[in-house]
């Protein structure tokens, strides 16, 4: 069989032709105090010219480390020990820095994750990306400056002449992201590393950058790697992908074969973990077991051993090198299938909840208004207002879940708290019937560090005085059953749990006095793929089993509509569209609903060719001063000087469904 | 901006009255008044009560804090107790000498503590952490040695055997060569116990900046490690350190006392000291308020030169 | 060349106006820019004529002063006349002056100036030591009507005297300096400028004349100070004894009223041993009231050698054989000092605790003012005996108007001392005054501890600084040799 | 994400994830303990050693140089410096430990109550920190210890009184950033008492930096004493507090050295000590340093 041929043999090709970046047993060590972190293992792979590669994988898996070694630009206490990586084939890691300094910027161009952090806060634009034109492109600065404000202009900043005089914190988190790539572009390089550039966006955001990296990069005709998590977005952009684990590729390949034929059991549970898109019946979301292994620790065999479903006696003793599986599509796993008949093994069917319309209605918004008026000193000054929600009607049946999206800063939080009681609304009405709980979105935060966590469970029952003692450290032991936790927890501090197992214990805090209704905030938002579908699959089993009913609110489209059963759009403080989950994801009424649909990228490279992209352009205005017609107008393909004039007011569709378009229909 | 700026009289305002009421009352609750401070060992009690009366020490005291605030009301500051001199004039005198002792040491410390806090912070970033442990040490050790002990060790090493500096001599800013050479030792003691402070901030300051993603940004633009270093993390670790230079100035004023008597300079410091033994109410009250709108002007003009730095902050 | 003299000078001027001078540092700058009738010779302490080529009296009441003619008042002020004294004394016991010497002058009935050179003073009561009232110093030192009058509220700094120097100028927070008088009677002082520098750290001080910055320091009072400057070969101008200080024992207080007590205090103490453990160069022991070197001094009155066995001895007698508790009010500037140490050790070897009540010099100063304390000190430098022995002793002195901080009051005393001030004979009087202070030394209200001594570290080249008893120097006197 | 070392621990669980633990674990506390610990053990048990007392005078053993008799030699009266400054330690101790802990208390206090509730109480509050803050503390102390007298408890008091505005102001700010923490927003769901809140969730969160301040406070009071005993306001001789020690002995540096250098060694040794404390507290309690 030709295509088994070991990658070594592979990789030095006789045609003599290089490829643009070869990577050859990469290791890099992060040499701590409490030993070394070996957080790159041996990783090969190479990129042609033009081509996109998404390299995808757990947190901590090894993907930054990976992508930074690439140009050295780990921090202490990291360090590339060894390995090729020969660009064009020059070997980078032999470089000294001074010679790296000519490839930085110049032949390799970096995008960060964070566009908040990656820009020099204190610094305009203009000082930051001229002086790397001049010195990469020799050119004297006035020709420099045209050239920033000709790549600004080309990432699509309005106004490029004169924005490239203003400070990052002027500029919305898109905008500095694309500023960021307009700055790595600058300096043409043949190679982008762009390190999670989308994850801090918002969906529609996302979507934008996205299909403008895509452009420009083939544009260019500059190969690019692309680390995500996101297997939406693998799908939609990348022509390769590289699947990490513990510091190693597992499976590397083209991407409608790596998702038609996923061949490593640790890439297949991954595609298992995505909420399927139409699909009639719901299934139980794939999960991955276990913790991935500590990298500091030496490893006896495959490192996926402890966690795979299909893991024999050699998969402990000896670790399986990456092998083609078919042609430029590699994997390393003993078995040829990977899981084969145990994957969707547990996928067991979701049976649909019974609702009707005797069901008990737990929460009643009608007309809720919260304005954050700001304060002005000077007593002539109107104070700037902020219409966070503005006007919203909602209802949640018992046992019913409401699913709320939007972009950030439309107001989904505000409403949560105002649900809560946590804030008094400005006006209009709340009637909750029984409690309301909360499990909010960064897991690291919502615990007191100080507390142990069988008295962050307890708090609850503590403050309300419910019970005694012994009644309550019962409650707690059945609280962590629920979740499924183990007792041991009791004694633990937060800082000692994984995100996941923190986001179970503020479930298990949120149920602690048998609430009528819990509010989660983005709960899953900060958690890796693979936890955030155990965590799914947690909240669709007690919704089930306690008939509590769920706010679930996420700007993650996919999520919000598989585990919720009514969804509410909102845009601006208000709701655009309302109705039953199914209905609205499948066939959007209005405008900014299918525009958010058509933003999030869909697992299937298939699909995703298939799809239109019509990223939204624009961004949202400003809550401060809201337009007086349509909110959605200034971002709206079909909206017409009527929508500019007069808002649309939410109104019904169809039977379950209400929109606020005046072209609704 | 002129919101701030209003925000900020208002702020000035209220404190300033404050300091003056409570050093109003804390002098008088301070045993001895002026006569009784004045009164060495051959004046007797009729003597001494006689002057007293002379003084108008004796009214009540709130009528005392009216008489006062009106005073301050005109801007009219009195005159010494034991000398009769107008006390403005002896302050105004004064403050050029702690002023230059002040920004000398100001100086002097930035020049030093900030290369060597930022080295320290570079040396620890790279994990270089026994070049970093020396610095912060030494400059630790500096810190903690009792300026009283430091002035007459630099006295006998500088003045005495070597001879570079003077241990005395007149102080106008009229003569600045002079005064030079007569504050350059004070300077030099002030600033050691300065320099650890700000070296730990600037090292602080720029570690946590080194790590953040603006600087990766820098390096990954092809930039070198030193550009880098100053260009962008030493502007962006400014705040922290502008901040401390303008608090410490303000405690500065306060260090100055005892350096300006153990090397015999004619400061403000020297009068608070003075104008406290001798019970002198109204030279003491003075100084105090003198004190506080320096503190606050200070703190304003931090506050100023933090928003020049950071374009972020709006006023 | 010009000669000039730096001088340190050791704390924040206060102003010259001999109506209302303090402090030392201060009365030395005012002692050689004015003068007096009569001033004190700088070697043998002296009374000496000044201002008065010489004087009579017959019966300590009436004085005649025949004035020098041709003395010349410094910046083009004129000669100085009679009617200078009759101004400046009266300009003293003006009440709107508010001096505190005014007492010391109170005992004038009249003056007369029958022609510019003679004045005539008539007393209202016979005074032995007049001359030492009309010295140069304080309530005797002559101003000038017309520069008092320019001068207006500022006179402390615009001081106009017949001196040997006059005031240049001043900035109170550095520098005073001193220019001679080029018409002084006695002619011109051999040095051209005074510059007076403020150096108020000891060491600093010491310091600055090893440096060679000063030539002369006025007052060192740092025995670690003294010795090294005095072994690296600098002139240690002294004058030994200048003011004993004394233990002030209040005999209202139940304990102390009982002589016996006092008696036996004095006796546990043993100050020549602590003087010389402590402060050999700057403290000597006192065993009387008055100084050795005072002309009216008795060798006769009782002394209190050490003796602790006679200390428990009247201390028995007196009903106190356990002991007592001895509150001892002190100045907290220095905390505990080595000196309050040892008196407490001596103290408890014979049963008496001694406890100190340190409290802050200004109120220190008030309490010890007001009388309210069991024991105190006070150091109360002068030259005329009766300055001492009237204030520490005279009933019309009782704290808290006057020094007499003991509130003693024996009439005996009294009227042997009111009439040893009176008597023209000298020998009579020399018997009273021995007899004065053989009661004070056995009625003991006061304690003598210790005499101070006073040290002006100079260079070898500075000649002439003699310092007299009230701790002065005359720079006339002072020169600068090569 | 995380392999959890304590799972081997379970039963050990607590005491080993306790502060107290993860505090001596601490190479810096370790150093910091290495350092105080002796010196603290020598001041406590200083009465066993074969020492004059600190107020001991000999007239026939004045001003001697370090010998084997007298460790660190003796003082102008005789005195044995060692044991004094054995004295002193104890009694400049206290003084740094009762100002770390005056400023803590009144500090943590004021400023939860005044962070936590805002409004008019916040601003009066600021309004007397700023007059505080705006005062010289050196001032403060004088003015203090005039009234007060000098002693222990005036000196405390006068320097406490400039730190206790700052300690207010930090834990203000503290309290600021964890008014909005989604925890207390948890806790506020359930109608949990404002009390509940700032003891349970706020303070605990914010004693540790507090702490580390306190360390520093320590530390520098020692040396604010000194400066104080430097003018005469400090801890009256002839009790010794190291200050006063050094201040004595400053006037002989050139005749006697060791009078004031070996006691300022010591007050250094200390103030090194403590810093390692607090580095040590700060590192142990830094998010970023937890595993
Ligand atoms: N500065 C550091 N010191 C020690 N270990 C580190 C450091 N940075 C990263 N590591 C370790 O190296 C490993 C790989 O980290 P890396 O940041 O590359 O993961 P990643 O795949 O990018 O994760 P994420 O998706 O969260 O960004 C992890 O185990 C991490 O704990
Ligand atoms: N306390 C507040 N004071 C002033 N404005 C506020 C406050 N809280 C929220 N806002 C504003 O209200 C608007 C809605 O905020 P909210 O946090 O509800 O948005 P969100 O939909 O939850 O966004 P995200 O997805 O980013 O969490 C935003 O413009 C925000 O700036
Ligand atoms: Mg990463
Ligand atoms: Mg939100």
């Amino acid at each position: 069989m030709n295509f088994l041929r070991p990658i070594q043999a592979l990789n030095a090709s006789p045609t003599g032709q290089t490829s643009l970046l070869e990577v050859r047993d990469l290791h890099t060590h992060f040499l701590t105090d409490g030993g070394t972190v070996k957080a790159v293992n041996g990783v090969s792979f190479e990129i042609e010219r033009g081509e996109r590669i998404a390299i995808v994988g757990e947190s901590g898996s090894g993907k930054s480390a990976m992508a930074m070694s690439l140009l050295r630009l780990l921090a202490y206490p990291g360090k590339v020990v060894a390995g090729q990586i020969n660009l064009n084939g020059r070997d980078l890691n032999r470089m000294s820095e001074r010679q790296l300094n000519h490839i930085r910027g110049r032949e390799v161009g970096t995008i960060f994750q964070d566009p908040m952090s990656s820009l020099d806060p204190v610094m305009k634009i203009a000082d930051q990306m001229i002086p790397p034109i001049m010195r990469h492109l020799d050119m004297n600065s006035e020709k420099a400056r045209a050239e920033a404000i000709g790549w600004l202009d080309r990432v699509g900043i309005p106004d490029a002449g004169r924005r490239i005089d203003a400070y990052p914190f002027e500029m919305s988190g898109g905008m500095r992201q694309r500023v960021m790539i307009a700055m790595a572009l600058s300096g043409r390089p043949k190679l982008m590393i762009a390190d999670e550039p989308t994850t801090a966006l918002d969906v529609t955001i996302q979507a934008q950058i996205v299909e403008l990296l895509k452009e420009l990069t083939s544009e260019t005709g500059a190969g690019m790697i692309f680390i995500t998590h996101d297997l939406g977005l693998v799908a939609r952009f990348a022509h390769k992908v590289g699947v990490m684990y513990a510091g190693k590729l597992v499976e590397f390949g083209p991407v409608k074969d790596i998702f038609a034929r996923p061949c490593h059991p640790y890439t297949q549970s991954l595609l298992d973990t995505i909420p399927p898109v139409d699909q009639a019946e719901r299934r139980k979301l794939a999960q991955i077991p276990g913790f991935p292994p500590d990298m500091k620790l030496p490893l006896v065999g495959c490192a996926f051993k402890d966690r795979c479903a299909a893991a024999h006696e050699r998969c402990f003793v000896e670790a399986p090198d990456l092998t083609l599986r078919g042609p430029g599509h590699r994997a390393a796993c003993w078995k040829p299938e990977g899981l084969g008949e145990a994957r969707r093994k547990d996928a067991e069917l979701v049976p649909p909840m019974t609702h009707s319309e005797e069901d008990r209605v737990v929460v009643e918004v009608f007309n809720l208004h919260k304005h954050f008026t700001g304060r002005s000193v000077l007593p002539w000054k109107v104070p700037p207002t902020v219409r966070a929600v503005n006007g919203i009607s909602l209802n949640i049946r018992e046992g019913e879940t409401l699913g709320i999206v939007g972009e950030s800063g439309c107001g989904k939080s505000t409403v949560a708290r105002l649900l809560l009681g946590l804030d008094p609304a400005t006006s209009g009405d709340i009637y909750v019937d029984g409690m309301a709980q909360m499990v909010f979105q960064d897991p690291a935060s919502s615990f007191n560090p100080k507390m142990m966590l069988a008295d962050i469970i307890q708090e609850p029952l503590v403050v309300t005085g419910w019970g005694n003692r012994m009644e309550r450290a019962a409650r707690t032991r059945e609280l962590l059953a629920q979740v499924g936790l183990d007792e041991s927890y009791m004694s633990r501090y937060p800082n000692q749990l994984s995100g996941g197992q923190r986001q179970r214990i503020a479930i298990a805090r949120a149920l602690a006095l048998k609430p009528s209704v819990v509010v989660a905030d983005e709960p899953t938002s900060a958690l890796d793929v693979s936890v955030r579908a155990q965590i799914i699959n947690l909240m669709v089993d007690l919704k089930r089993q306690l008939r509590v009913s769920f706010v679930f609110i996420s700007h993650d489209l996919l999520t919000v509509s598989y585990i919720s059963d009514k969804i509410a759009v909102m845009y601006l403080g208000e709701v655009v569209e309302y109705g039953a989950a199914d209905e609205v994801f499948r066939n959007p009424a209005h405008p900014y609903t299918q525009a958010l649909i058509a933003a999030v990228p869909v697992p299937d490279p298939v699909a995703e060719e298939a799809r239109m992209k019509k990223p939204l352009s624009g961004e949202l205005p400003s809550p401060l001063d809201l337009p007086s017609g349509c909110a959605f107008a200034s971002r709206c393909p079909r909206a017409t000087d009527h929508c500019r004039a007069e808002k649309p007011l939410l109104q019904a569709y169809s039977k379950s469904r209400e929109a606020a378009c005046h072209y609704a229909n | 901006m002129l919101t701030y700026s209003l925000k900020r009289l208002a702020q000035l305002f209220v404190t300033v009255l404050g300091v003056v009421t409570l050093v109003f009352f804390t002098m008088r609750m301070i045993p001895g008044d002026p006569i009784s401070a004045m009164a060495g060992d051959n004046l007797s009690g009729a003597a001494l009560d006689q002057m007293r009366t002379q003084m108008g020490l004796n009214e009540s005291l709130l009528m005392q804090y009216l008489t006062y605030l009106g005073s301050l009301a005109v801007l009219d500051f009195g005159n010494t107790v034991t000398t009769k001199l107008p006390i403005i004039q002896l302050i105004l005198d004064a403050l050029p000498v702690t002023v230059s002792i002040a920004v000398g040491t100001i100086i002097l410390t930035v020049l030093i503590s900030i290369p060597l806090g930022t080295l320290a912070a570079y040396m620890a970033h790279k994990g270089h952490k026994t070049l970093d442990n020396a610095i912060t040490g030494v400059a630790m050790v500096l810190d903690l040695m009792p300026s009283f002990w430091t002035s007459l060790v630099c006295l006998l090493i500088f003045s005495l055997a070597l001879g570079w500096f003077p241990a005395s001599g007149t102080v106008t800013i009229d003569d600045p060569v002079q005064l030079m050479r007569r504050i350059a030792l004070p300077v030099l003691v002030l600033s050691m116990a300065q320099i650890a402070t700000m070296a730990r901030i600037t090292r602080t300051s720029v570690l946590e900046v080194l790590s953040e993603d603006y600087v990766r940004t820098a390096r990954s633009m092809g930039w070198s490690e030193l550009r880098v270093l100053f260009r962008h993390a030493l502007k962006n670790a400014a705040l922290p350190i502008v901040t401390v230079v303008g608090l410490s100035f303000g405690n500065l004023l306060n260090g100055t006392v005892i350096v300006e008597f153990i090397f015999t300079l004619p400061g403000i410091g020297n009068l608070l000291v003075g104008g406290i033994n001798s019970r002198d109410y109204q030279m003491v009250q003075t100084l105090i308020l003198f004190y506080a709108l320096i503190f606050v002007i200070i703190n304003f003009a931090t506050d100023l030169v933090y928003r020049v730095f950071d374009p972020r902050v709006q006023f | 060349q010009e000669k000039a003299l730096i001088v340190r000078f050791y704390d924040d001027p206060a102003g010259f106006d001999p109506a209302n001078i303090f402090r030392i540092e201060n009365e030395n700058i005012a002692f050689n820019i004015f003068s007096g009738l009569t001033t004190y010779d700088g070697v043998t302490g002296e009374l000496i004529p000044d201002l008065a080529e010489s004087w009579e009296t017959d019966d300590n009441i009436t004085w005649t002063f025949h004035l020098r003619k041709g003395v010349q008042w410094q910046q083009g002020y004129g000669e100085f006349t009679a009617e200078d004294v009759i101004y400046s004394f009266n300009r003293i016991l003006d009440p709107a002056t508010a001096s505190p010497y005014a007492s010391e002058l109170s005992g004038i009935e009249s003056m007369e100036a029958p022609d510019p050179h003679t004045l005539v003073i008539t007393l209202s009561a016979a005074n032995g030591n007049f001359l030492h009232t009309v010295a140069n110093y304080h309530q005797g030192q002559i101003v000038k009507r017309e520069a008092i009058e320019a001068a207006g509220d500022q006179v402390r700094w615009k001081p106009v005297g017949t001196g040997p120097y006059y005031l240049e100028s001043i900035d109170v927070n550095s520098q005073i300096v001193l220019k001679r008088h080029e018409d002084y009677y006695k002619g011109p002082a051999p040095i051209e400028t005074l510059d007076f520098q403020i150096i108020k750290d000891d060491a600093t001080a010491a310091i600055a004349l090893r440096n060679g910055e000063i030539d002369l320091l006025m007052r060192q009072g740092r025995e670690e100070q003294l010795q090294t400057l005095e072994a690296e070969g600098f002139k240690m101008n002294t004058v030994g004894n200048y003011a004993v200080s004394l233990k002030v024992l209040n005999l209202e207080d139940p304990i102390l009223q009982d002589v016996r007590v006092r008696q036996a205090i004095a006796h546990a103490i043993d100050y020549p041993s602590i003087t010389a453990a402590i402060a050999p160069s700057l403290q000597a022991p006192a065993y009387s009231i008055l100084l050795p070197w005072m002309d009216v001094f008795s060798e006769a009155a009782p002394r209190y050698e050490y003796d602790p066995e006679k200390a428990r001895a009247l201390l028995a007698e007196a009903g106190y054989a356990d002991g007592f508790t001895l509150k001892v009010l002190g100045t907290s500037a220095q905390g505990v000092s080595e000196q309050q140490q040892f008196e407490i050790d001596y103290l408890s070897q014979v049963g008496i605790n001694m406890e100190l009540e340190l409290v802050d010099t200004p109120t220190y100063n008030q309490r010890r003012n007001a009388g309210d304390f069991m024991m105190a000190g006070r150091l109360l430098p002068a030259v005329n005996p009766d300055m001492i022995l009237f204030s520490y002793l005279h009933p019309d002195n009782l704290a808290p108007g006057g020094l007499n901080g003991a509130r003693y009051d024996n009439p005996e005393l009294t009227s042997t001392l009111e009439a040893a001030q009176a008597d023209a004979d000298p020998q009579t009087r020399m018997e009273l005054y021995a007899k004065v202070q053989e009661i004070a030394m056995t009625d003991l209200p006061y304690i003598p501890a210790t005499a101070s001594n006073v040290f002006w570290p100079g260079k070898q080249s500075v000649t002439g600084v003699n310092i007299n008893y009230l701790a002065q120097v005359n720079f006339w006197d002072v020169d600068i040799e090569d | 994400m995380i392999t959890l070392p304590a799972r081997r621990w379970s039963d050990l669980g607590t005491l080993r994830q306790s502060g107290l633990w993860r505090l001596l674990g601490n190479s810096r506390i370790q150093l910091a303990i290495a350092i105080l610990g002796p010196i603290l053990f020598l001041t406590i048990f200083r009465s066993m050693l074969p020492l004059p007392g600190p107020l001991q005078t000999n007239l026939q053993a004045m001003t001697q140089p370090p010998s084997l008799g007298h460790l660190f030699g003796t003082d102008r009266m005789g005195r044995d410096i060692l044991s004094r400054t054995l004295a002193g330690v104890q009694i400049s101790m206290f003084v740094g430990f009762a100002v770390a802990l005056l400023a803590l208390v009144v500090g943590l206090v004021m400023g939860t109550l005044s962070g936590f509730f805002g409004g008019v109480i916040d601003r009066i509050m600021m309004a007397i920190t700023d007059i505080f803050l705006a005062f010289p503390s050196l001032l403060l102390a004088i003015g203090l210890v005039s009234v007060l007298g000098t002693g222990m408890i005036p000196v405390v008091l006068a320097i406490s009184l400039s730190d206790v505005p700052r300690f207010i102001r930090l834990q203000r700010s503290m309290v600021l950033s964890l008014r909005n923490r989604a925890y207390i927003d948890a806790a506020r769901t359930v109608k949990a008492s404002q009390v509940w809140l700032m003891t349970r969730h706020i303070i605990p969160n914010t004693i540790a930096p507090l702490l580390v301040a306190a360390s520093i406070a320590a530390a520098n009071a020692i040396l604010v004493e000194a400066g104080l005993s430097f003018l005469g306001l400090g801890i009256m001789p002839p009790e010794p507090s190291l200050g006063n020690l050094i201040r004595d002995g400053q006037s002989y540096l050139e005749q006697a050295w060791w009078i004031s250098t070996l006691p300022g060694v010591v007050i250094l040794m200390i103030a090194i000590g403590l810093h390692f404390l607090s580095d040590g507290i700060r590192q142990v309690l830094d998010p970023r340093s937890r595993k």
